[in-house]
Order: C-alpha cells, then structure tokens, then sequence
C-alpha cells in the first residue's frame, strides 16, 4: 500500500495533538465523587422504595388503607392491611408490606394515592444478605421512627451533607431497616 | 387505503396465506424494506394471523399485509428468500405462536431455549 | 568498594534484582495513578497513604489465589514459562551502567548480550499461550510471535547504525562519549546522522511493540482476547506476568537511556551520576504509560504493514545515509 | 470450551474451529453469544445466538393494564428508555384518540433527544473501549452524568424512566431544569470539538475503521436495518423526517447521511446525530410553550377501541416500531415491539464472512447493539 509522506505527517500530527489533550486533562481536577467519604444528595423527586407520610396533627400515618396502591401496582408488591380504630369514622393502617425485591419503582402507587400518604424515600444505597429483609413492613417502621424519639425527618431525609462541605465519614444511617 | 394519522400505516393488505410471497416479491421489487412479522392469536375465531410490516427508505409509505390461518393447522410459506431479515422474525413467530413458516432454512428457536416446546403467546398457554 | 569480585558481582546482582522487583510494583502504582490523572479521576487511594500499598496489597492477593493448571495443559510449560518471562528482565540489566562505577559486569558484548535477552521474552509468551489449551491464547500466541518478529528487525537496524556512529558495542563506553552537554548525546549528534530523531522514535515504537504495550498491545487485547496469552493463569502466575511486562518497560526504556539519552550522563556536564539516569528513565516510563492511555489498538496486520513496509525501509535507509555519511564526510 | 468436548473433525477442505465469543465477553457488551466458525484468525461463519436476557416482554403486555405495562417499556432499551416509552404511549394515545397538550410534546421532545445523546456517549465510550482506547469512555461517562443528573432531577430515576403518561407528561419541567440543560447544551459544543481532535482524527482510529465492515444499502433494505447503521450506508432514512410524530415537524434538524457504508461511517454518522440533537433540544427549549402537560379527560382505566394501531418512532439505534392490538379491554390483547438491534444485529451474519477478530467485533461495536433490546 502507498504510504503517502503527507499521510504520515498528518497521521503523526494527530497522534501528538490527541496525546497534547491527555496531558491538558492530566493536570485538571478529578471529576469523581469520592463515594464512601463524600456523598451526593438525592434530588427532591428521587425514587427510593416508598414510605408512609406521618399526619402532622394526629402523628400517625395519613393512610387509610383504600387499598388504590395495591390495585395499581404492576407488579402487585404491595399488601396493605387496615382496622377501623373505636371512635373513628375511616379505617387506619394497620399493616402496609412492601416487597421490595419485586418493586420496579414506577410510582403508580403514589400517583394512585389521592390522600398523597406515601412518598418515595431517598434512600439508595440499601445493601444486604438475604431477601427477605427487603420485605419491609412499612407500618413498623413508621411506627419505631415514632417512638424512637428521632425527630420525624424533614421532607427530603439528607442522607450525608453535599459534596461541597469537607467530607465528614459518617456511615449511611439506613443500614436496612 | 388508511389513513395514517390514525392507524400507523397508509396500506393495509389482506392477503390469501398462498399469496405472502408473491406479496413480499412485489414489494421487494419496489424498494420495500421488512419491517416485523407479528403473530397474533384470534382464539375467539379460532384463527391466526400473521402480519408483515413494510416501509420504504426512500418514500413515506407503509403497507401492512394480512393473513389468517386456521388455528389448528397454521402454515404460512416463509419469505424469507427474499427478505434474509425475515429469517429471525420467522423464527421468533414460530417459536411463539408455532406458525409453521415452510421452507424456512432453520426454524429452530430463537429466543427461547434450544428444546423449547411450548408456544408461550398462544391464549391457550398455560406457564 | 573494592570487594573480591564473586562478591561484588553477587551484591550487583541482589542489587538489580532488588531494582528490577521494586520498580516493576511500584510502576503499576504510577501507572494507574497517572492513568487515573488522564481520565480525571483520583486513582487507588484507599490502601495506604494515596494508595501507596496497593501493589503490595495486589501481591498478597495474587498470592492467595489457587494457582490452577487446566486439564489437558501442558503442566512444565504452563509452569516453565512465567519464569521465563522474569528471568531475561533481570539478566539484560546485569550489562547496564547505571552510574560512573555502577554496573555488575562490564562486557565489551554488552548490547549483543541485551538484545539477545530480549528476544527470550518473546517464546516464554508464546509458550504461555500454547502450553494452556485455550483457543484465545492460541491466537494471541501466534499474534505475539509474528508480531514480535516483524519487530526486531527495524530494532537491530537501527541499533547497528547506531553502533556503526559509536564505534564500540561496550556499553560504558558508549555512555561516556556521550560526555559534557545534552548536544553530545546520541540523540543529537546530527553531524553523523541528521535523521537521529526519526532513528530514536523507530526504536521507541519498536521498544513498545516488543514488550506488547499501548497501541501494539495484539497479544494482551482485552477486549478481544480477553487476557490473551495470559486467560487460563490464576494467582501469582498471572502475577509475574504482569510484573514481568513492567520489568521489561524498565529495561526497555533504561536500554533507549542509555543508547540515546546518555545513560548517567547529566544535561549540563556536571553532577551526572545514576539520578541523571533513573530521571530519564522514568521520563520515558511515563511516556510509555501516557501513550498507552490515549491511543487505541491497532489492527495486527496494520502492525504488520507499519513495520514491514515503514519501520524496515526507513531503518535501512538511516543505515545506508550514516554509512555514506561516514565513508565520505 | 471445555476441553474434553473433541469436536467431530468431519472431513473439511480447510481446519476450521468453532470459537465461542461466549455470553460474558467483554466485546458484546451484554448476554450475547457469537459463535464464530474461524479459520485461523479469519470468521468463516459468525452465528449469533440470543436469548440469554429474553425475559418475554410482549406477554407481560397481556398480563397487565394498559398504564401497568409503562414500566416494561423503560426496561427493553435502558440506554434510550425515553424513545421506548414514547413509542407506547404515543401508539396508545393514538389508539384511544386522546390529545397531549403542546408543551407536553416539548417537553417529550426534549427528554428524548437528550436521551439520545446520553445513548450516543454511551456507545462512543464503549466503541473505543473495544478498539482499545480507554481514555475517551471515561470523558464520555463524564458528559454522560450531566444528562443523567438533569433527568433524575426531573424525573426521579437515572435510566428506566417511567416519565411518560398517557395524555402528557407526570411531572412539569423546572426552571432550574431548563437552566440544567442550557448549561448542558452550551457546554457540550466544545466537547464535541474535543472529542473529534481527540478521537476521529487519530489516525489508529481511522486506519482502524475506514474500509471495515462495509455495508451496503441494499443489504440494509433486505435485512431492515435502519437508524445508523442505514444513514451510514448512504440511505437517509430518519423516522423523525420520513413519518414525522410529535413536534418534529415544527423543529429544524438535518439528518447526517455517509455513503461509505463502513465503520468510519457509522462513527460519524453518530457524532453528527449528536450535534444535530443537541440543536433540536436548544430550539424545543426556546419554542416551550406554557400550559398543562397532562391532559385532564384521561379515563383511570383506558379501553382503548378494538383494532391494530402501530406507531414508530427514531430511538437512539434505529426504528423502533410498537404494534398494538386492543379488543375493547382494559388489558391489551397483542403488543409487538419491532426493535432498532434485532434487524441490525440479523445483518451480522452476513455482513462479518470473511472478516478477522478484530474487525468483527469493531463491525458489532460499530451496530451499536443492546442485547435486551434483541432478546425483549
């Protein structure tokens, strides 16, 4: 095959124009977050796994188990058990099982809740070694977070400051309820 | 004809199960290019039906050609000759709904494992 | 030091070793440190202060693993030949000064001897990749032999016309007529062979496909032969593969030092002792890692066609040019 | 390739083998086995064999609602999701006549062509990486998590959105969201320029491209290959110019057509596309007019009338055509996805006779494949 000079010239100037861009990279900043030291905030509209609202005034769950979640679900995840309490008018939650190893995190469940009584959490890094502690009884955690005497978290539960504070190494708190 | 704005296809041909390739030959000659090949299960009438999609690189035409088989024995000559691309979406008619495309090269299955039996789109299929 | 000569000989030899074993870790650690500079992003930190421990950390890993022979491998071979790689490493740096008075055996063969070293690197991969009855280290083995050999011819070419300019195959000589400013290295001593440059660059693409690296790596191509010669060794054998491919880019480029860049020589003519010389080596250490990490693969027969129909012409005729150069001027 | 298994050594002119390039291999990016019939470093006969992801969506579409099946659609494509969920959704609104107000096409227009290059990045980095250089993916995964960044602000998750409803959009756009993708945009344009120093005038690269895997026209016709695979081969067939949906109509963009029909071709026929949709997204952002994004007459459970409708659609690897068929149920009775990777991976056979190792596989990176899109 011909090699033509001008190929050569052209072809070894493209060479060193592509190895002149790698060294201009080489002195930039790193661009990667620093994950187990430095972490990101979710965005408001994160999907985590779903978690029940806590009622401002009466501190226990808005939901009153119409069941439009479990309807709606595809991929049916979602068993909610309900009791009528003495002295009240509507149902109230007694029992809410998330199957969370079958959940494909659509949102139809909290597009199907008219009293908007869950919400999606923003928790995302959820590791553990058997399944079935990925079915969470939702009610129960509302509940321990109630007596826990942890203040209920604030609407967007911060997992671990911003990237831009100075990285303090706290573990992720939600370990796997 | 159809009108495309509310079906997704300008022609739409219903064919003898005889006729598909000599259908698929005309439009070849055309500059058709293949589109899918759907299956579709009419348990209720007891029918199959194929479906080839074609559409032209060149212009914006879409021809659509039909045709029903009975459901207990269905065959439908392949055109894949043709259209080589109709070769795997035979293949993956066949494996589903059990179409038997005739003079198909290999018509073993696809998608589904090697000594696949069962015709998982049929209505009638049970898991 | 004046110590009986088996004595001295044996501390130079522990000595290089020690050289060849240290540089070959740590070099994975600037390797993947710089590559991780190029794409932006932090490299191995975790282990140890930036990372510092990582390849001793690598070494205990490779350790523990289960070195496993497949069945139907050809056991000695598959055995035989990771030493093979390591030992032409060590031995070719017995021959090379590496500062005034430093340097194990002063043979006047001493870049016959160094070459022919380099060449054993060649058959311990191939018999890698026959010995372990694998399809993909099948090709990759016959990709690292053709390749190999299409390489070593414009590398001799271009070490003969060298040494026709230097006279002598002696090593320490040929670093000390490189004495006094950077001009009188080999590099620019235009007035025998004006195209000096285009010999030195000949010999460092051919240096990078001898040793299989950065846009010549066929042999080791991931993402085609997955791990090519090297597929069916588990633990530390895959271990001294990989550190014999670094021990091989330190002799490799100390070799190109000392040839072009004046071995111990320093730039200014005062001060020259070994740190002159490990500076530049590492110089072209990190040009061989930063060419890596920007270039992609080339295709083998386009190797093939480069070295036989680029590299060969233009080694014979720089050959050719400082023989008339010489004859007549 | 166990060992023990002794191929049958039928009498054959030359000593062939059959080289597995198994389901894990690091060149085909997913669960997809070729089996290669090589002599010596040359394919004889190269024979994809899929179904190792075929998880058998189009009967999901039988077992569930018509809004149930939304999230199925993200998971054929995961690298261009926001095509797939438009092809569903627009094949249905087609079928049920339900109207999407203007801002809500805009906003689909958007999310898509950003989608598209988020899509196209991806394969750039992974190209390269199976030619060996392995710089450039991680610059691409760099521009790449901008994107990622902008559509999980907007709709919650990174790569299966479910974002698209029937009659609109779930959520409305930001400001901050615009702002996001203005920066993106003003900030892709010198990327682009850097990728192509970079990249596409090295000269490994082209030697390792121009000349390769050619494919001509008429076998795109014949195998129904479409998207870049076709624009590379000379034929400028464009979905979105040929059977314009959405707001394409009103949107002026160019559709990068290359005659060699080779890798190159392919190569930049992708960059291009790049550029062409980071100007589609600039003009959408101006033109995005104020108002709903959600159609209020939607029924909560949709019988859309009986007949076939099927709609098509420009994803990121070609013409992604969705067939479905309704008998007045709230559940679908056929849905068929026709998908870009399954006709372009058909070619391959054909396509790689002859070829060597590398070339073949610089052939597959170059179709751009995602193997659940083959195996559905």
């Amino acid at each position: 095959m011909k090699i033509s000079l001008k190929g050569i010239g052209t072809g070894f100037r493209s060479l060193m124009t592509g190895m002149r861009i790698t060294m201009g990279q080489f002195f930039k900043q790193p661009v990667t977050v620093h994950y187990p030291h430095e972490t990101l905030t979710m965005p408001p509209r994160f999907r985590g796994h779903i978690e029940l609202v806590r009622d401002p005034q009466t501190g226990r769950a808005i939901c009153y188990a119409c069941k439009a979640c479990e309807k709606s679900c595809p991929s049916d995840c979602i068993i909610v058990e309900g009791a009528k309490r003495e002295g009240e008018k509507r149902k109230s939650v007694t029992e809410f099982k998330l199957d969370f190893t079958k959940c494909s995190l659509c949102g139809s469940c909290v597009e199907a809740c008219k009293s908007n009584a869950i919400r999606f959490s923003k928790a995302y890094n959820l590791a553990s070694t058997n399944k079935d502690e990925f079915i969470m009884d939702l009610f129960q955690k509302l509940e321990a977070e109630g007596q826990g005497g942890e203040p209920p978290k604030p609407a967007a539960s911060e997992t671990a400051p911003t990237r831009t504070e100075p990285p303090k190494p706290e573990p992720p708190k939600e370990e796997v309820k | 004809m159809v009108d495309h704005a509310a079906k997704g296809f300008h022609l739409d041909a219903r064919v003898r199960p005889a006729r598909v390739v000599a259908a698929a030959a005309l439009l070849d000659q055309n500059g058709f290019a293949m589109d899918a090949v759907t299956g579709v299960d009419w348990i209720a009438e007891n029918e199959m039906e194929v479906v080839y999609d074609f559409f032209h690189p060149a212009h914006v035409w879409r021809v659509v050609v039909r045709t029903r088989v009975p459901r207990s024995q269905p065959e439908v000559p392949t055109i894949s000759e043709i259209y080589p691309g109709a070769n795997w979406h035979e293949r993956e008619t066949h494996e589903f709904f059990g179409i038997a495309f005739l003079g198909h090269p290999n018509l073993t299955p696809l998608l589904l494992p090697e000594d696949a039996t069962y015709h998982p789109l049929r209505k009638d299929f049970v898991a | 030091m004046s110590l009986p000569e088996p004595f001295r000989l044996l501390s130079f030899l522990v000595g290089v070793m020690a050289f060849v074993g240290f540089n070959a870790a740590y070099l994975v650690w600037v390797e993947r440190k710089s590559a991780a500079r190029f794409q932006r992003r932090p490299g191995p930190t975790e282990v140890g202060y930036a990372g510092l421990l990582q390849p001793i950390a690598d070494g205990i890993k490779l350790l523990s693993k289960q070195l496993i022979v497949p069945p139907g491998a050809d056991r000695i071979l598959f055995m035989v030949a990771p030493l093979m790689v390591m030992i032409p490493a060590m031995i070719s740096l017995v021959v090379l000064p590496f500062g005034g008075s430093l340097m194990a055996r002063d043979i006047n063969v001493g870049l016959l001897m160094m070459f022919a070293f380099g060449s054993i690197n060649v058959m311990s991969i191939m018999l890698s990749g026959w010995s372990s009855r694998n399809k993909y280290a099948i090709i990759s083995a016959a990709r690292i032999v053709s390749q190999d050999v299409a390489y070593e011819i414009p590398m001799l070419l271009v070490v003969i016309t060298l040494l026709m300019i230097t006279g002598t195959m002696n090593l320490n000589e040929i670093v000390q007529q490189q004495e006094g400013w950077f001009w009188h290295w080999n590099l620019f001593r235009l007035n025998v062979n004006p195209l000096m440059p285009l010999t030195f660059l000949i010999f460092f693409t051919c240096m990078l496909a001898e040793i299989n690296r950065a846009p010549f790596d066929m042999a080791e191509a991931e993402s085609e032969l997955v791990a090519g010669a090297f597929t069916e060794y588990a633990g530390m054998g895959f271990g001294v593969f990989f550190v014999a491919e670094y021990a091989n880019i330190v002799v490799g480029c100390s070799f190109a030092t000392v040839l072009f860049l004046g071995g111990w020589q320093s730039p200014f003519g005062l001060w020259s002792g070994v740190w002159w010389f490990l500076l530049k080596m590492y110089a072209l250490v990190f040009t061989v890692i930063w060419v890596r990490w920007t270039f992609p693969r080339t295709q083998f027969y386009n190797l093939l066609n480069l070295s036989w129909q680029l590299l060969i012409p233009a080694s014979l005729f720089t050959l050719i040019l400082v023989a008339a150069m010489m004859k007549f001027l | 390739m166990s060992t023990s298994q002794v191929i049958p050594a039928p009498e054959q002119p030359h000593e062939t083998f059959v080289l597995n390039v198994g389901p894990q291999h690091p060149a085909t990016h997913g669960v997809l086995r070729l089996k290669l019939t090589m002599d010596g470093e040359y394919i004889t006969r190269a024979e994809p064999v899929c179904g190792y992801i075929h998880r058998m969506h189009e009967k999901m579409g039988e077992n569930r609602t018509w809004a149930q099946y939304l999230p199925n659609t993200g998971r054929i494509d995961y690298l261009a999701a926001m095509a797939y969920g438009h092809a569903y959704v627009a094949a249905v609104e087609r079928a049920a006549k339900i109207e999407v107000p203007p801002r809500a096409e805009y906003i689909r227009v958007i999310t898509t062509e950003l989608n598209r290059i988020s899509s196209h990045l991806v394969w750039f980095g992974a190209f390269l990486l199976d030619l060996g250089g392995f710089t450039p993916l991680l610059y691409a995964f760099d521009d790449r998590e901008k994107i990622l960044d902008l559509l999980e602000a907007l709709t919650g998750s990174r790569l299966t959105y479910c974002y698209y409803r029937f009659g609109g959009v779930c959520n409305d756009v930001d400001d901050d969201f615009i702002r996001g993708v203005r920066e993106f945009v003003a900030g892709m344009w010198p990327r682009m320029k850097f990728y192509r120093e970079l990249v596409t005038d090295n000269i490994i690269l082209r030697k390792r491209l121009i000349g390769i895997g050619v494919i001509s026209d008429e076998m795109c016709r014949k195998y129904g290959a479409t998207g870049p695979v076709i624009r590379g081969s000379g034929v400028g067939y464009d979905v979105r110019k040929m059977e314009p949906y959405s707001v394409y109509r009103d949107l002026d963009f160019d559709v990068p057509v290359f005659s060699e029909g080779d890798c190159m071709a392919r190569y930049l026929v992708r960059m291009e596309e790049m550029v062409q949709s980071l100007r589609i997204v600039e003009q959408a952002l101006d033109k995005l007019p104020a108002g709903p994004v959600m159609t209020s007459g939607v029924p909560r459970v949709l019988k859309p009338p009986a007949g076939d409708y099927c709609f098509a659609v420009e994803a990121a690897r070609g013409r992604l055509l969705v067939r479905i068929v309704s008998d007045n149920k709230e559940i679908p009775y056929r849905v068929r996805w026709r998908t870009p990777s399954f006709c372009n991976l058909s070619l391959f056979e054909e396509a790689s006779a002859g070829m060597m190792l590398p070339d073949a596989l610089a052939l597959l990176g170059s179709l751009d494949l995602v193997i659940p899109d083959i195996d559905r």
